[in-house]
């Protein structure tokens, strides 16, 4: 391309991005946002989103993780299938992803009833199903980007490793895992991000008390319903500096080195 | 420890075929084009490819045999392998990456770390301990790496062309530090390369490997003298023709005859060093009894001699001193002829 | 699907398009509505609903409006304020009902019964009028019910009790009668249900001023009326 | 990893994100599935849907792409903040999103009302507006994998490309384009995901008309909202279905081959 | 057309300065151990790496002058590049590949295949035009980069050790077809190589880079005889000393005095053939004027000769042959006497 042709476009992508951010920026009452933020909910909200975004990206790891190795990795009958099943949360409206979450770990659900009849144990209207709600929308981001991440690695190290004696735990965590680690603190930054911001899928599946399972978005979506949006545009802002904070926190990792 | 091996694959548009003994402390060559496979070979005896059929043995114990449903993998075969690039591990230091191994292997933290030391010093390198590879020259990493897998006292050692990455001075050292260490080095030793110096350097057999199939082996001496393809010929320096002998003549090619001291009959080769080969820019008189007229197809001057390409009867290279350049006008293109005594022609059967 | 609101024409090319703006809770109203208004005014609208809130702050932005229809006064309130609308009428009340799992096997009869141990309740978060409304009631029968849940609305807080996560909830009238067997209604006592109004004003800006007019008379007319008490809404007073 | 604990774990990891899956597919009422589809609204939503996210994807890529490229390619200062400003979209609760939407491109908005008084365009209940919409929640997934593949792209058959005397323009089509186009195709997948589940931004940004900005999402809302869950769960069915037919269909170039 | 350049650049741990004069039509080696820049260098040339001061002028137009804020783009140099590896584009086929650079030059469709099509004849690959990249060899696909960028009609060819990565064979058939391709081509041409052999048949000059300097630059014949670094010695297969001459005795490194037939004063390099070094088993009588001992260090054979390196006041390396070995009882560790003869020895001044 003409050297100013993707610069042009490029600048254009970003005003995109950024003119609405500076709107909510216009919109936030200033005088006001240190009396609305210091309230005891916005601060409870903000603690319990960070608490299960974390918690989510935490699930997303434990099974997404291998998930994409084993996608990466292995061939199996239907992989494409599964492949794709995986990503299936991210077209799902939230609100829909919520009501399937209903039925399949809700009370009746069909793993719900089950878990409820054998411990006791529910999920809905429990930080618990905050965090399996954010999980389930947020784990896509982290299988898609660490089997890109698994598939595209260079594995002669890998090899080497094995000539040296090293057994497949060993080399996934001394040789496969540091490899990768650049791609994967960049899907995990993603990962935590779109859990961050999950708002349908929570409210339907895990339902909204403050300190349990009222996150900032949730919070954020009440306020503006019941006519508070500079107080909803406050906490918005917060959320944004937050999650800004550890992305450009994170830039050095980003997507390996810059 | 021994290796012995038939292996039998394919992969790509390549099917390996070749069976393999090296002895107890035996150290053997394989050598042959790009392409050949020898890559593949050794990486099926390191168990990173898996065979089709065949098996392979180390130390006495059958390690893979598809057909037994054998196969152990690679952390379990005892398999040291240097490989073309070093491939050390980017995020550890010179000092940790030879620790690797003995740490896979199960030493503590404080014996790895001793033991690598050590190693690093054997290897020369002991100032670089703390550095990563990304800081090291391409003669240090394949030292590192070296180290790094004699440090695990594998039971077979595989190295594959372990000097290819590494420019003329500083492989020298690395050739001489890699024959003091594979001489200590007690079990089999197997040497991927297609360098006849590095070959003659570092093992006494020669295994030769061409499109997946062993066209020739042997003693170093006795491949080096009677190639039996135009690769080895061509390897080791030599003219080779190939034709049908009858008593003391050999039809060789298009049809040019080729006389020779020996007697043979049926399929042979014939051999002749490049410097045999004189050049005459007239029809030469004299006991020469193979005489060819043909053009110089290629000239160039290596060191104090020339090597000329003759392209009549028989395809030819010569060896003449920079002198009889000049001495015969010879230039690319020039008519001349091409003389070899019958006695220094060596035939073989085929 | 059938019940669904329909942009269907309906009528004549020549009928005149206007966009209503309509909270989401109404959707079961303007079935009824749609119908009887090609048939009588010769208009076609076309709905676009969500939540009052968020209408509101369309409308603000400039949205291009004909018609205003809230689900509640506080929502119309701003607009009004923003001197954007003419001046609303009420076209429907509704009233609250208490949602139970089908069959009510918690044995609820009333809202004394929410405040019961082991009666898991979901309730709409502060701010959204059924919430209020049923926080209001609680409150004047000194009740001390302890909501599990802060729903968003009311579909959500409905929803939590036909998917059996909780024992009931407080809802309108109308949303248990569209729910239809997912849940049965307990009724709450007249003295008790608040007065919940639904205003609809034109929207000054409207360049279909005629049709505009014409669409909100004919939502207080006969024919819509059946429709809506039809849906379960009671007739403005 | 001993080879049963990755395997283990991603069945798992498949279970947790199948069996809500399973659940909406227990609930939908088979029977009536027809009719209920057959229905002229879901019809018009499900084509909207087709064409406003194909639409989003086609701005995401416009502008998306070459900014990946400058992110990829370029240094400048602020160059991490970019790259994390990019990224917010996918943090902010998508209603705050529409909001901050309407402030920027609504009628009275920074740049909306420039646009109304030079050119009488709007976007806000237009189709335009669902396309902005979406492209806005949307385009980070494409900046994100479009700028990986740029970074981690083999860079030396450009220069060859230049020493032969191809300009960048001719570069970028003929070589840089062609090597990422594997990886392209599975971030434009992502995007593509995201723009057809896209709901809380688009119902605040742009309305909810049908025919015009009513998509899936939005009808498979409204349906919950009157109380027509059935038929809600018939239309996410139907759009989960062509979306793993086109996830499915791409698989062979997903994320490289497989 | 000619090439002139100045170069001066750091990257990374390496600082390149190098002055460099390609006249019209001539074609220059440079040669060099790993990392002494000279991919660099090669790259600063043609653009794909800026330059940090200095000039480089090509047929007489300036490309290059960061002073003057002059840098015009590689594709605007017309300088053609053979790479180390092909990179050839995975994504196209032999003929597209060929036809690549025409096409970005402007030329339509057809005469782009038409022109391809002739030079991928030309190199003797028509049958693989419509093949991709992974589908060919490495020396087919060395040789399709090759055709691909002599397509272009550069005015100047850049050449990055065109032949490294093809085996023994192939690399002869390329070497051949690269110096007719290379006399056929009209302007200047720059190889980097660190081989001798391929120097000596693609150059007729010699720039020799060390550590990002020009060391020594000149004719092929006075850089070979009479080399001025340990390196370039160790190429060209020379022994070199460096020492100060008084008349005709010279003082080498260690404090041991080599006798030689010209007389010089100062600094100089003595430099002697391998195999004008003789081996003996006892301290020799007769006319050598200079013996030392010593020890075998290493000893390989090569060919019907063996490499002996010889550690003693001096380090250097004799050839002998293989019956000399024999008679001699060599071997690794063994101690020997060196003799040169004072007519064989080169001195020179440093
Ligand atoms: N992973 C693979 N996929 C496809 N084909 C392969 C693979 N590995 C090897 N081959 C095929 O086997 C052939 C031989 O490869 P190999 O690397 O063993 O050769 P080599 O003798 O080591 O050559 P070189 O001297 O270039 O190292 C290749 O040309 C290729 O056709
Ligand atoms: N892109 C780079 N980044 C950092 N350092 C570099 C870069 N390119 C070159 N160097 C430095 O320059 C040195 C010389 O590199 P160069 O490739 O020019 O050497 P060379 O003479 O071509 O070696 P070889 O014979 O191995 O090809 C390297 O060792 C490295 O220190
Ligand atoms: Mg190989
Ligand atoms: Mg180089």
């Amino acid at each position: 391309m003409p050297a100013a042709v993707p610069a042009v476009l490029a600048a254009a992508g970003v005003v995109f991005v950024g003119l609405p951010l500076v709107g909510l920026l216009e919109r936030v009452s200033w005088s006001s946002l240190g009396s609305e933020l210091s309230a005891h909910d916005a601060y409870v909200a903000l603690r319990l989103s960070l608490e299960t975004s974390l918690g989510a990206l935490a699930v997303a790891v434990a099974f997404g993780l291998p998930l994409a190795w084993v996608l990466a990795r292995r061939t199996f009958p239907g992989r494409a299938l599964v492949r794709a099943l995986v990503v299936l949360p991210m077209v799902l409206p939230p609100v829909v992803g919520g009501i399937a979450l209903l039925y399949a770990f809700g009370r009746r659900g069909l793993a719900g009833q089950l878990l409820y009849d054998l411990t006791g144990w529910r999920l809905v209207f429990n930080t618990s199903g905050a965090v399996l709600a954010e999980a389930f929308v947020s784990m896509p981001f982290l299988v898609v980007t660490a089997e890109a991440a698994f598939r595209s690695m260079d594995r002669r190290a890998e090899e080497a490793a094995a000539t040296l004696g090293a057994g497949p735990a060993y080399r996934f965590w001394r040789v496969t895992l540091p490899a990768v680690a650049p791609a994967l603190g960049a899907g995990a930054a993603l990962t935590w991000a779109r859990a961050l911001g999950e708002f349908g899928a929570t409210i339907t599946f895990a339902g909204n008390l403050p300190g349990v399972t009222q996150t900032s978005p949730l919070l954020i979506y009440l306020d503006i319903e019941s006519g508070h949006e500079t107080t909803a545009l406050a906490l918005s802002l917060v959320l944004l500096l937050v999650s800004l904070g550890v992305l450009v926190g994170l830039r050095q990792r980003w997507l390996g080195n810059p | 420890m021994s290796l012995s091996a038939d292996v039998d694959l394919r992969i790509g548009g390549l099917r390996l075929r070749a069976e393999l003994d090296v002895g107890d402390d035996a150290a053997v060559a394989v050598v042959g084009p790009n392409g050949a496979g020898k890559t593949t070979l050794l990486r099926a005896l390191a168990g990173l490819t898996p065979l089709d059929a065949g098996r392979v043995v180390i130390g006495g114990a059958v390690v893979d045999d598809p057909r037994a449903g054998v196969r152990v993998p690679t952390e379990e075969r005892r398999v040291g392998v240097v490989f073309q690039e070093p491939r050390l591990f980017d995020h550890l230091t010179s000092l940790q990456n030879v620790a690797f191994g003995l740490r896979a292997r199960g030493a503590s933290r404080t014996e790895a770390r001793a033991g690598a030391a050590g190693w690093l010093e054997r290897v020369g390198l002991a100032h670089v301990a703390g550095l990563r590879p990304r800081q090291l020259s391409g003669g240090q990493a394949q030292r590192v790496a070296l180290a790094r897998t004699l440090a695990t006292e594998p039971a077979v050692l595989l190295l594959d062309e372990p000097l290819a990455s590494v420019d003329a001075t500083a492989r020298a050292d690395l050739r001489h530090l890699l024959r003091q260490e594979l001489r200590r080095y007690p079990g089999s030793r197997l040497i991927v390369t297609h360098d006849p110096v590095e070959a003659a350097a570092l093992a006494d057999r020669l295994v030769v490997l061409e499109d997946g199939r062993v066209t020739q082996q042997g003693p170093l001496s006795e491949v080096t003298a009677r190639p039996r393809s135009a690769w080895v010929a061509e390897m080791v320096g030599l003219n080779l023709l190939e034709g049908t002998a009858s008593g003391r003549s050999v039809v060789a090619g298009a049809g040019a005859v080729v006389s020779t001291a020996t007697s043979l009959t049926g399929p042979v080769f014939v051999a002749f060093r490049p410097n045999a080969v004189t050049l005459h820019r007239r029809a030469p008189e004299g006991s020469a009894r193979n005489v060819w007229e043909g053009r110089v197809s290629e000239l160039h001057p290596a060191g104090d001699r020339a090597r000329v390409r003759f392209e009549g009867p028989v395809a030819l290279v010569a060896e003449v001193t920079a002198g009889a350049v000049a001495d015969l006008a010879l230039a690319d293109g020039g008519r001349v002829w091409a003389s070899v005594k019958a006695t220094d022609v060596e035939v073989y059967p085929a | 699907g059938s019940a669904r609101p329909s942009a269907t024409p309906t009528t004549a090319a020549s009928a005149t398009a206007i966009d209503v703006f309509a909270a989401a809770s109404l959707t079961g109203a303007s079935t009824a509505a749609t119908t009887a208004l090609a048939a009588s005014a010769g208009v076609r609208a076309t709905y676009n609903f969500g939540g009052s809130n968020t209408l509101v702050t369309q409308i603000l932005q400039g949205a291009p409006a004909d018609v205003f229809a809230s689900a509640d006064r506080a929502n119309m309130g701003r607009l009004v304020a923003a001197g954007l609308v003419e001046t609303p009428v009420t076209f429907a009340r509704n009233r609250l009902e208490i949602a139970v799992a089908p069959g009510n096997p918690k044995h609820i009869a009333g809202p004394a019964d929410l405040a019961r141990r082991g009666v898991n309740v979901v309730m709409e978060a502060p701010g959204v009028p059924a919430g209020d409304y049923a926080r209001a009631l609680f409150g004047s029968e000194h009740l001390g019910v302890r909501p599990v849940s802060l729903e968003t609305d009311v579909k959500s807080a409905l929803a939590k009790v036909t998917s059996g996560e909780a024992d009931a909830t407080v809802v309108y009238a109308t949303d248990v009668a569209a729910a239809g067997a997912a849940t049965s209604g307990v009724p709450i006592a007249p003295a008790l249900q608040p007065d919940i109004t639904y205003p609809i004003a034109v929207v000054k800006a409207t360049r279909h001023r005629a049709a505009a007019e014409a669409f909100v008379r004919s939502a207080v007319s006969g024919a819509v009326q059946r429709d809506l008490e039809a849906a379960g809404f009671l007739p403005p007073r």
